[in-house]
């Protein structure tokens, strides 16, 4: 690795990220079924791999933007997890203030500028934040979070085409988990095409990496942000992922006929935080004991943040009426 | 092959009704196809495209997540032959398809001289609780009935459902069709007999002090308000719409000349809704035979936010509906009385065996 | 730099009235930057983009056909600290940016819990005459009216033009500009001590007998019919709305409160207008007050046809105002002097100077 | 030449199609100062190429749709001429009855389904178009016009998609003239992309072709074409080309700034007709005593379709609100 410097200051945040994702997620999955999350939660358990590796790479002057699974990637920018909770909860202190959810998280503070629940909609957002960029000659970066179901839209295509044409500091991480709500690529996409042939042929530079390995994630992510920095345009990457857990919703979902319980667990087999665990103790980079003291650190963390939205007092709807103009 | 339609059938719901339909439809007539996302999924759209793919795979499929594409693709093949009945889990992803539907479905037959039609239907369906918040529960029928050439169907019952669905199919004009997730499990029976006809709406009871004209899911909260009322002895005549676009006049003003009052409920936003239009056309025609002011009820100008505390008084129902009828007529009922008709339970969900988080 | 804003200034059209606000902006705040195809073409999109590109090449830029994208470029530039202005040449072609502008722009405050705005201003233009034709004519307004967290603003005076178009930009919220193309070439003048505020309208001309509503180019029919009615001894009051999202209510029911008549005429398409909307809210709130049937004037449910013969009698203008104003109040004015309101020369294009084809 | 053999069969209709192109669309340039034609005009003078290669190559009960740029495509379809001239004078017998003017052109009778001004808007149908035939089992195809600047409309990039998804019999037929109205290429797509590159990437095979040489537009499309007819799935081809005069009416503007007059001059060299004549002539297919006889009855044909227009009756407007539905 040629940045191995770097890595090493950074692997402790990675793997904090990989527990803080994991931990969280299951801890909504587990209490989910109790009826005080109201809203369509869409959880990124097997995912976390992307984000983590992304966190120390970012800086809180970069933004981003994301989707209706969106948790892991408002988590990674380093968005306040209390707040996500709150918000899950329908509280006042959610950071979107009870308004918009799961799937519409917010933390202006880090740069994180907003999820959306309509597949593709902030896409081109995204985009502009990086022609705010352009314009002003920064150095930041505005990363743009799409799933493999995202790119089948008109409006990805066009952003893409605009990110190229201006050379915009526009970074696209597209999780392909193979599915889109329950439908494979093959019934959406063309049989052989790959996603990054699309993109290739737009005009953007690409990369794949595998989305369970957190050290070539890293690596890749690392390589591509430095040359968006520098000024030489829009990259695109694709991450090979997978969702464990049903597409909305805290259940597992594999009986019910659209993927197979086996490919499940081959990609469990795959899972990023084991391997990521066991490439930090073959390398001799971090003891177990160090990796179990910062998870139990990340849990206690992770009950306050419930514990807090919990107690918290839910919104009032008086001020709806006067928030519709700013 | 089952022939359905010879019978009528009791207690099914109003999804297994819209499946029926689309089955009915497939059956009776090989030009219909299917699709839209989730289609031939496990789920089916809520179980509205049940069994589909199975009889007749090369006429079911799902799609990319393409709504605008996908929309001139049925256009497309509507113009060639095909009946395509097109399917979005929320209304809200079809604003993607504007385009598709305004500049193209709606005016190909009118400025090509009625050269060719466009029988299409775009099945789009409403949801609202459980947090389906600012995007997942947009009322747009205003919107749709505001351009030429579309007809839209908004039905409440079950067998409006199934019928308005089959002439939808039948019809060779593109047709949005609305349905409101939380009739989905409303029960009711299909009367072989008695088909509903495409734009025409329903009176769906009959009274003399006042009209009350509804639409879609406030339907079933106008029935409980009227039960209520009639308990009560006030008699309200309660008009379901049905078809927003071209709306039926002569079954309002019937009506209104009749009771000499309107009240018109909307789960639009106020401002620019169908409800508005419904107030102006009366108040324009009838304003000597009123003897009092018009009025409506819509949702406040204000998109649906998440929270459960937040939506709490959001939406009105049958008591708020008694309530302004009171006000309107100037009579009194014991509010306690009234209080009865809030519904138990959990506001935002249909009903209990509602678990999320869909 | 030339200080533009000091004085008033005279005889200047419409189109230079928006130019002039553009480049005002531009130069007063550096995060204003204005693109949409044509922004720097030679031909400037109707000359409203004059001079941009050369004063600020950086912020000034043509774009690629792409709508719905370009509108989400715009949303994400603003909520990064610009305040983009995005022009489209007809509105119809903005029907493919609807999710942008709905799901997201309109709702982002809203829904974010007023943690950013979103301050964009798109220009949409609207089309008639010189066979525009059923796609590039639509005056949509109600639309962008129906949808929460939009300012919708439709100014009819160079004054207005100039002043609503700075106030837009300088807005926090998505406002969705629209100019009717028959407004371009109209004159007037920029009074910089008169300036017209978002939300409000204006009573263009004060009466006693009837109160008139309208808005873009209709205002200029409006104003002739009502010149024509004064010289009859006939009072009308009209109001422009210039904003239709809000709408300024507290003007028109004082108005009307005083007139006891209101006219409602809307240059869109009948069903679902804002002319329905503002008949319904001035019968419900002003219903004892009415003298007489409150009544509006729209379009036909029809799409604009293409052909010379086909739009000849389509539009209304201040004839026929003053012919719905002459039965409203059971007055007669002779008909050869109405008749004189006809326009002279070709229906179809906005002056003689217009020689097609755009 | 593979298929000189049916080459030579269809060396007339390519050279009548040619003719009928130009001349009609003089004929309107000529006229439209009289203000008779008032609707907006987009000509096709320059870029007669494409459609007239394609002209032999298609059965009537193939297929098209086509863009606000119409004529062409409608006219080598087999469009009857007097109702395409008749509809831009707004006549009754037009043949969209003079609701639709020249961007809004159909003829059932001949497959052409009709033309639409909202830039991309008919992509997606003609696919849809195609699906039908495909459902059907047929051996039709469906041909799909569009310019360079359609090119960046999502909707083309969903119907592509799509079209690759499914295999379906689509033809489309792009002619990159450059220009979308005074906007290079330079300032809407990525440079150095070329079109053909994002529909490779999309996963539809492409071909190129030079527009202004007509034989060689009949051999791409020819071979294209038959591929699609056995079940190969779609195919795109760009064209070159150029379109001399205005982008909407009928002067030549090569002095208000966008383009300069040596591009069009260096274009016009290259003119289709021309080049086509003397290829004729050099392998002696044709006398240039024959050609001049064709060309003098297509002209004799355009101007009894302007008489045509000019004598026919206006449309009356008491039917338009009993059209709104079907
Ligand atoms: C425009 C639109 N169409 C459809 C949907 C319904 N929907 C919600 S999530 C989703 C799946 C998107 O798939 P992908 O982009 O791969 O993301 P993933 O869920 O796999 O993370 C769909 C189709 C939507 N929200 N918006
Ligand atoms: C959606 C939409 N946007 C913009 C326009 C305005 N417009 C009309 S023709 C045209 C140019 C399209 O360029 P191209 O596809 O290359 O076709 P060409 O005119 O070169 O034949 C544009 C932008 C439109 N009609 N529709
Ligand atoms: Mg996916
Ligand atoms: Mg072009």
């Amino acid at each position: 690795m040629s940045d191995l410097k770097h890595f090493l200051q950074h692997q402790k945040t990675i793997l904090e990220t990989l527990y803080l994702i994991r931990d969280i997620e299951e801890g909504i999955a587990e209490r989910y079924p109790q009826g005080k999350m109201r809203c369509p939660t869409h959880l990124s358990i097997g995912q976390e791999g992307v984000p983590a590796a992304l966190a120390p790479l970012l800086k809180i002057t970069d933004l981003a933007v994301s989707t209706h699974r969106a948790h892991a990637h408002y988590l990674a920018k380093g968005g306040c997890p209390k707040a996500m909770l709150a918000e899950i909860y329908g509280k006042a202190t959610g950071c979107s203030g009870g308004r918009g959810g799961s799937m519409h998280l917010i933390d202006e503070s880090v740069g994180f500028k907003g999820s959306t629940a309509i597949v593709g909609n902030t896409i081109p957002i995204g985009v502009g934040l990086a022609l705010a960029q352009k314009i002003r000659q920064e150095t930041n970066i505005s990363v743009v979070f799409v799933g493999d179901g995202a790119i089948e839209e008109g409006v990805f295509y066009e952003a893409a085409n605009f990110a190229a044409l201006k050379q915009l500091p526009v970074l696209f991480v597209c999780e392909n988990n193979l599915y889109s709500v329950y439908a494979p690529l093959s019934k959406r996409q063309p049989v052989g095409r790959k996603i990054t042939d699309v993109v290739n042929g737009i005009g953007i530079n690409t990369a794949i990496a595998d989305g369970n390995n957190v050290v070539e994630c890293y690596q890749v992510l690392s390589e591509q942000i430095q040359q968006i920095r520098e000024g030489r345009g829009p990259r695109f990457i694709e991450f090979s992922t997978y969702r464990w857990r049903e597409h909305c919703g805290p259940n597992y979902d594999n009986h019910i006929g659209y993927r197979t319980e086996e490919e499940y667990l081959a990609w469990k087999a795959k899972e990023p935080i084991a391997r990521f665990e066991q490439w930090l103790a073959d390398y001799q980079l971090m003891s177990p004991t160090d990796m179990a003291k910062i998870r139990q650190q990340i849990r206690h963390k992770i009950n306050a943040a419930f514990e807090f939205a919990e107690v918290s007092e839910f919104p009032s709807a008086d001020k709806l009426a006067n928030t519709i103009y700013g | 092959m089952v022939n359905y339609m010879t019978d009528s059938i009791a207690e099914i719901t109003f999804a297994q009704a819209i499946n029926r339909a689309l089955k009915d439809a497939m059956v009776e007539d090989d030009s219909v196809i299917c699709y839209g996302l989730g289609a031939d999924d496990p789920l089916r759209i809520f179980s509205t495209t049940k069994d589909l793919v199975e009889l007749y795979p090369e006429r079911v499929f799902d799609m990319p997540t393409s709504e605008n594409g996908m929309t001139g693709v049925g256009i497309g093949a509507a113009l060639n032959g095909l009946r395509p009945v097109m399917t979005h889990q929320r209304l809200d992803f079809f604003l993607l398809a504007m385009d598709q539907l305004v500049n193209a479905a709606a005016k190909w037959h009118f400025m090509f001289d009625a050269k060719s039609t466009v029988p299409i239907v775009i099945r789009l369906i409403i949801g609202r609780g459980w947090g389906q918040g600012p995007t997942h529960s947009q009322h747009l029928h205003a919107w749709f009935a505001h351009i030429p050439g579309l007809k839209v169907i908004i039905p409440t019952s079950v067998n409006d459902a199934y019928h308005l669905l089959k002439q939808s199919i039948k019809d060779n004009n593109p047709v949005v069709f609305i349905e409101h997730r939380w009739l989905h499990n409303q029960k009711g029976s299909i009367d072989t007999n008695h088909k509903s006809t495409l734009s025409q709406a329903a009176v769906v009871k009959q009274g003399t002090e006042l009209t009350l004209v509804s639409s879609s899911y406030l339907t079933v909260e106008a029935i409980r308000a009227c039960e209520f009322l009639e308990q009560h002895d006030v008699s309200v005549e309660l008009i379901d719409l049905r078809t927003v676009n071209p709306i039926d006049w002569p079954t309002i003003y019937t009506s209104v000349a009749k009771t000499k009052r309107v009240l018109v409920i909307d789960a639009g936003a106020r401002t620019g809704s169908i409800s508005g239009e419904i107030v102006a056309q009366v108040s324009e025609m009838l304003f000597d035979q009123l003897l009092a002011a018009p009025a409506r009820m819509a949702m406040p100008d204000i998109p649906e936010p998440t929270s459960y505390s937040l939506t709490k008084d959001f939406y009105f129902g049958a008591k708020e509906i008694v309530e302004k009828i009171m006000t309107m007529l100037g009579i009194d009922i014991d509010p306690t009385q009234v209080d009865s008709l809030n519904v138990q339970g959990h506001h935002d969900i249909p009903g209990e065996y509602f678990k999320g988080p869909f």
